[in-house]
């Protein structure tokens, strides 16, 4: 089944064309990888997705609808959630806090309801707080409930920013290269969380530079190149792929 | 009567200008902003008048006292307000900026005096008469210095190693920091360039207006930051623009609509252009960055 | 923090500090003479801040009549003693320190504030507390009506209105007059009642132009003035921006007739303007071509203590309007062998053909404003104010 | 347990600090406490927009001066009950809000500070010229004695007791909104926009609620204020009055609600105190407020919590944050 269908995306900026025409089928419950060389425009076509850019052409299904015109945060509510390259936390939350963060969209006291501190609102607080702790549980960050989240080692900052977007229950998890910076050992880690959400039915779009984890964990892989998709398939026939080969493995490394 | 109100916005626009650059050399390179500008232009009037006098009239030492003094005490400020602050929010400074301008105030008319201070030499003697219109020596005097001074400093940003550097910094502080700049020096030199600049404007004003007072640079600093703001902040021609435009556009707001209405006019279109172009006429757009 | 900023910070701390405490230690002893022998007055006046000057020339005032009056002494042979409090002529703070005043019942008379704002904000609670509010300079023709306890003492701008119009139309028989005026309640009431009074009078109004309190390039307005050509121009303004309007009027050819309300009339003039002011036609609220006894007297001791060549109409006023209290205070002493707060203001009200330096005499009005008042109009030549004579 | 107890402290403290007036039981005091309730109740709303959403509003005091001038005509002019008025200026003021929200979303960290500073400005302008409306510069005089459901408020004490209760209500209601969703997502615009539209905030929305509901308190306080002192003007609500409001928050603590309430009793306060020092008072008043900010960049309540937190415990915390207020306002403006 399909979950979320990309066509003939494109993205200009100024002049300068960034993704072109650009088809994509995410199906439900993959793992789906997005590869190519620096500059072919995987974070942009990210960005397209998560609703941080506006396509300039093109149009973009989740679950059968346009979501085109939604903003990025009307997207959170649909169920597409992403993380960042460069890891945003918030830097006055506590590790706590971000968790409940991720809960914003799932809750519903209105703002009434919150200054006067009525019951409803009382309700989802602990709500909210039971379900952030039982979520930190899981990704083994409770100890640090209570912390500033600068201070945690960078591996965990990643996993909090995970767990921040699970939190939003994710239909579908956009992971923007969630294994830059993390040493050999994270990234076992990191490869078991994403195995886990996996399991829990979420489907995920993953952008990464390290080849291995791509290949791994993804069902379906996505290669572009200069705005350009020029292959897509199974970690299997990308690795085959006469084209792909060409022009981006062909360097002789596979990183890039 | 039109040319008559242009001549008397050029004026006021050109001493609007010369503050203008300062906060726009200032809050465009730190992205800060400081409320003191107009204090550093009243010490420098003051230093700059105070000299004059002592010394029996001898205005140059009086402008280069002006000079010094508010460029000391540019530097001063920017040690004190933004140093400790770079990279954070702009609220501390902001507060600070806004607590020196107070006591610098409060210090001058302890010294000083509250009463206004006449400038004790008559600027005014030469008249050049073009029909209805007058232009009087000192209003070509003053719109001539900061063309002037706006000239020198176009050439120290384009055409100086500290104006290569300065330019380099105002478009990313880090970057430059590990480009081998040094960064600390760089702000300091804007901040003395912005600040020399108040100074000589104050005098220019107190002497053009032949009225010195603890807070004639409380009004004029708000009006040269909406100038530098309207013209684009960041950019020396587009706060000099802005600058000018805005007095031309009180003195014909004041001529043709109204003058109780002025300012009103004036501000509400400085809203118009942030809300159309928030980085002003000549600005140039920060993207932002996911 | 680096050194240097903890170096700056800890100097400006100790700096705070030793001004706090000195400060403290020198106003200090002020308070600690606590002496049944005092009646204290209340002083709530611009004393920092924009109108600043204008304070100044208060304690300027007050001074010279202290001396003179504690030197015989009132209620039989007590002292007065001013309490000074700075409002900025802020009408929140001016607000602030009449309660304080109220409270303080060593306090006997009050003089608030230098505008009709801060005069104004402060009223209800003076009018409540029953502590004569004397305004020395506010001129709003309506100061009095916030109750029974606010006194006026500077004419007001009808008066002021009236005169100025007469001067305009009658003596000087223009045609065409424009007013330029501080957009203040001041300024307003200026503009307001001369305007009225012109046209009453068939004149045309070529020109009603307004400015801030913060201003001082007036060149915009002159220059619309300029093409209405009227003959006379009316000031609504205090002396500073009074001068530079004339200056920069007379730089932009501008040769009509200069005339201003009392406010301008104040030897800073002459130094602001320099020879641009010559000519310019203010009404007095003091008799300069035939001072009575109490101006000269005030005249000469200003000018012998202060080095200057005379009063401003603030110290003038200022000085008035402790000698007022200080004969109210003594009224009221012979008659009831006590001084109060009631007393004083029953005596101020019934104030009659009081020998003054502002004035030649003053009588208070029913509604406490000046009966009577008169305006000397008065010609500024070469640094000095000459009574002016067609 | 220990928690429970240090808020049962905090609780006595408030009382006790509450009381105070009436054991001295003077006029001059309930005045100056009735003042400091007033800018209490307008620090703690710019706190929330400013130090809580990382707007940079330069311009509360106008808000403060819309509720003020509405009360006042709606009273004085059209004949309604102060209650009535009061509850009406402070939607309105709210309304006006919303309005400046609009263009403000467009306005960025400096630009957004010049642009609500016009603002301010072109308030005072147009309630100094719209004379037939405003009273002009010379204000409006004569504002009613409120009454309270038939109770006559004329007394200081009863003002004070009026606005104990507005203060309390005012802190009772931020606090709950800081704490619940709306408060994180608030703070979390201000953390980092981009990432708090990634996790769903929407942030249009949020920046005119949060300009709405602190344009209400604001009008509350100036409905407040307009008929405690019976007189306005403009000059009450000049843009210095924005900057003094700022000082308030940046001494309390950037970010801190009960230190706005600190932060503004100490400000109206200190000023009263050092009136002996007549001529140094702003010269003092100006330098302290560089020393707060150079020295207890927290603010007064973050440093003696910092102080406390230091004594109880060890040094497991040595890397916790130091300048938490300051630091986190927008980084990136």
């Amino acid at each position: 089944m399909v979950l979320a269908e990309l066509k003939n995306i494109s993205k200009d900026f100024g002049g300068i064309t960034a993704l072109k025409e650009i088809d994509m089928v995410v199906r439900q419950g993959g793992i789906h990888g997005l590869i190519g060389p620096n500059g072919a425009g995987k974070t942009t076509l990210f960005n397209i997705i998560s609703g941080n850019y506006d396509a300039t052409g093109g149009d973009l299904l989740f679950e059968g609808n346009s979501i085109l015109k939604l903003r990025n945060d009307e997207r959170v509510g649909l169920g597409i959630v992403r993380t960042f390259q460069n890891i945003r936390l918030f830097p006055s939350f506590s590790v706590l806090d971000h968790v409940k963060m991720g809960f914003h969209r799932r809750a519903s006291a209105n703002w009434l309801s919150s200054i006067l501190w009525l019951n409803n609102t009382k309700k989802e607080e602990s709500w909210i707080e039971e379900e952030s702790r039982h979520l930190l549980k899981k990704v083994g960050l409770e100890s640090f409930a209570q912390q500033q989240a600068k201070n945690l080692s960078y591996g965990n900052q990643r996993r909090l920013e995970i767990a921040r977007a699970l939190a939003a229950k994710p239909k579908l998890l956009l992971l923007d290269e969630p294994a830059a910076g993390l040493n050999e050992s994270e990234v076992r880690t990191l490869l078991e969380q994403i195995r886990e959400i996996h399991a829990e039915g979420i489907t995920i779009i993953l952008v990464e530079h390290d080849m291995n984890l791509v290949m791994e964990v993804s069902d379906q892989i996505t290669v572009l190149s200069h705005g350009q998709k020029i292959a897509e398939g199974s970690a299997n026939e990308i690795r085959n792929n006469p084209i792909v080969i060409r022009e981006y493995l062909g360097t002789g490394k596979i990183e890039c | 009567m039109l040319t008559q109100q242009i001549i008397n916005g050029l004026t006021l626009g050109s001493l609007y200008a010369l503050l203008a650059v300062g906060f726009s050399l200032i809050c465009g390179i730190l992205n800060m902003i400081t409320f003191s500008h107009g204090e550093i232009f009243m010490i420098g009037a003051f230093s700059g008048l105070y000299t004059i006098i002592a010394l029996g009239g001898n205005l140059p030492l009086g402008l280069a006292a002006a000079v010094v003094v508010s460029a000391a005490a540019g530097i001063l400020t920017e040690r004190i307000a933004f140093r400790p602050f770079r990279n954070e929010s702009p609220l501390s400074p902001a507060l600070i900026t806004i607590g020196l301008s107070i006591s610098l105030q409060a210090g001058i008319l302890l010294l000083f005096g509250a009463d206004t201070k006449p400038f004790p030499y008559n600027v005014s003697a030469h008249k050049f008469i073009l029909g209805n219109t007058v232009i009087s020596g000192i209003e070509v005097f003053v719109i001539g210095i900061s063309i002037l001074l706006m000239i020198m400093l176009h050439l120290f940003i384009h055409y100086t190693r500290w104006g290569l550097a300065l330019r380099a910094t105002s478009q990313r502080i880090e970057a430059a920091d590990i480009m081998g700049i040094s960064t600390n020096r760089i702000i300091a030199i804007a901040f003395c360039t912005a600040s020399l600049l108040a100074g000589i404007d104050g005098l220019l004003a107190g002497a053009y207006y032949s009225a010195f007072y603890p807070r004639m640079g409380v009004a004029i600093s708000l009006k040269a930051l909406a100038g530098a703001t309207f013209g684009g902040i960041g950019s020396i021609q587009g706060a000099m623009a802005g600058a000018l435009s805005l007095g031309v556009i009180e003195s014909l707001a004041a001529g043709y609509i109204s003058a109780s209405y002025r300012d009103v006019i004036a501000f509400t279109i400085l809203i118009f252009v942030l809300l159309i172009k928030p980085s002003g006429l000549l600005g140039q757009m920060r993207e932002e960055k996911v | 923090m680096n050194t240097f900023v903890k170096k700056i910070a800890g100097l400006l701390s100790v700096g705070v500090l030793s001004i706090g405490l000195l400060a403290g230690c020198g106003s200090g002893s002020d308070k600690a003479s606590k002496d049944d022998n005092i009646i204290y007055l209340g002083a709530a006046g611009p004393f920092t801040g924009d109108n600043a000057e204008y304070g100044t020339e208060w304690k300027k005032g007050f001074d010279i009549a202290l001396e003179e009056i504690n030197a015989k002494g009132v209620a039989g042979g007590k002292k007065l003693q001013i309490i000074y409090e700075d409002t900025q002529s802020d009408p929140k703070q001016s607000a602030t320190v009449a309660q304080k005043f109220v409270k303080n019942d060593k306090i006997y008379a009050v003089f608030c504030d230098f505008t009709t704002n801060s005069t104004w904000s402060a009223a209800p609670i003076y009018q409540k507390a029953g502590l004569v509010q004397l305004a020395p300079n506010p001129s709003h023709p309506q100061l009095t009506k916030p109750g029974n306890y606010i006194f006026q003492l500077c004419p007001t701008q009808a008066d002021q209105a009236k005169a100025l119009s007469t001067l305009a139309v009658d003596e000087l028989k223009a045609k065409k007059i424009a007013v330029i005026y501080l957009n203040t309640d001041f300024g307003k009431a200026v503009k307001d009642n001369v305007v009225t009074a012109a046209k009453a009078k068939g004149v045309e109004i070529a020109g009603e132009e307004s400015y801030l309190p913060t201003d001082k390039d007036f060149k915009a307005q002159l220059t619309k003035i300029k093409t209405g050509n009227p003959e006379v121009i009316v000031l609504g303004s205090y002396y500073t921006d009074g001068a530079l309007i004339v200056k920069q009027a007379r730089d932009l050819g501008i040769n009509a007739q200069f005339i201003a309300s009392s406010s301008v009339h104040s030897p800073a003039l002459f130094q602001l303007g320099g020879s641009a002011v010559n000519g310019l036609i203010t009404m007095s609220v003091f008799n300069v071509s035939n001072p009575g006894e109490t101006l000269k007297n005030f005249s000469a001791k200003y000018s012998s203590k202060y080095k200057a060549n005379e009063p401003d109409t603030f110290a003038t006023q200022a000085y008035d309007a402790i000698r007022l209290i200080a004969n109210a205070i003594n009224k009221t002493y012979e008659k009831n062998k006590k001084v109060t707060r009631q007393g004083i203001r029953d005596e101020l009200a019934s104030t009659k053909d009081f020998p003054a330096a502002s004035q030649d005499s003053i009588t208070y009005s029913a509604n406490r404003q000046l009966e009577n008042a008169k305006l000397y109009p008065i010609i500024a030549k070469d640094g000095k104010f000459l009574p002016y004579k067609k | 347990m220990i928690r429970n107890r240090k808020y049962i402290l905090l609780q006595i403290i408030a009382v006790a600090i509450i009381s105070v007036p009436f054991i001295l039981d003077d006029k001059y005091i309930f005045h100056i406490a009735v003042m400091s309730g007033i800018y209490m109740i307008l620090s703690m709303s710019l706190n929330v927009q400013l130090g809580f959403t990382g707007l940079f509003s330069f311009g509360h005091a106008a808000f403060y001066g819309i509720g003020a001038y509405a009360s006042a005509l709606l009273t004085r002019d059209l004949g309604l009950p102060f209650v009535a008025a009061f509850i009406l200026s402070g939607l309105f003021t709210a309304f006006i809000g919303t309005l400046i929200a609009l263009p403000a979303l467009r306005l960025k960290g400096i630009f957004l500070a010049i642009g609500t500073m016009c603002f301010n400005e072109i308030f005072c302008l147009l309630s100094t010229n719209l004379e037939s409306l405003t009273g002009g510069p010379a204000g409006l005089p004569d504002i009613p004695v409120p009454s309270v459901f038939g109770l006559e408020i004329t007394q200081p004490k009863d003002y004070y007791i009026l606005i104990t209760l507005l203060v309390l209500v005012t802190y009772k209601v931020f606090d709950n909104l800081i704490k619940s969703r709306h408060g994180r997502a608030l703070t979390s615009i201000r953390d980092d926009e981009i990432a708090a539209r990634a996790i769903g905030v929407n942030i249009t929305n949020y920046k005119i609620k949060v300009f709405a509901i602190t344009a209400f308190f604001a009008g509350l306080s100036g409905s407040f204020f307009a008929h405690y002192l019976s007189y306005i003007s403009p000059s009450n609500f000049a843009l210095s009055e924005s900057f003094n409001l700022m000082a308030m928050i940046a001494l309390g603590g950037i970010g801190n609600l009960p230190g706005s309430i600190v932060g503004a009793g100490i400000l109206v306060i200190i000023p009263e105190v050092f009136r002996f020092l007549q001529d140094y008072r702003e010269l003092i008043y100006g330098l302290t407020i560089v020393l707060i900010v150079l020295l207890l960049p927290q603010g007064i309540i973050g440093w003696i919590s910092g102080l406390l937190h230091r004594q109880q415990t060890s040094q497991d915390l040595a890397g916790s944050p130091k300048k938490f207020s300051v630091e986190t306002i927008l980084h990136r403006i």
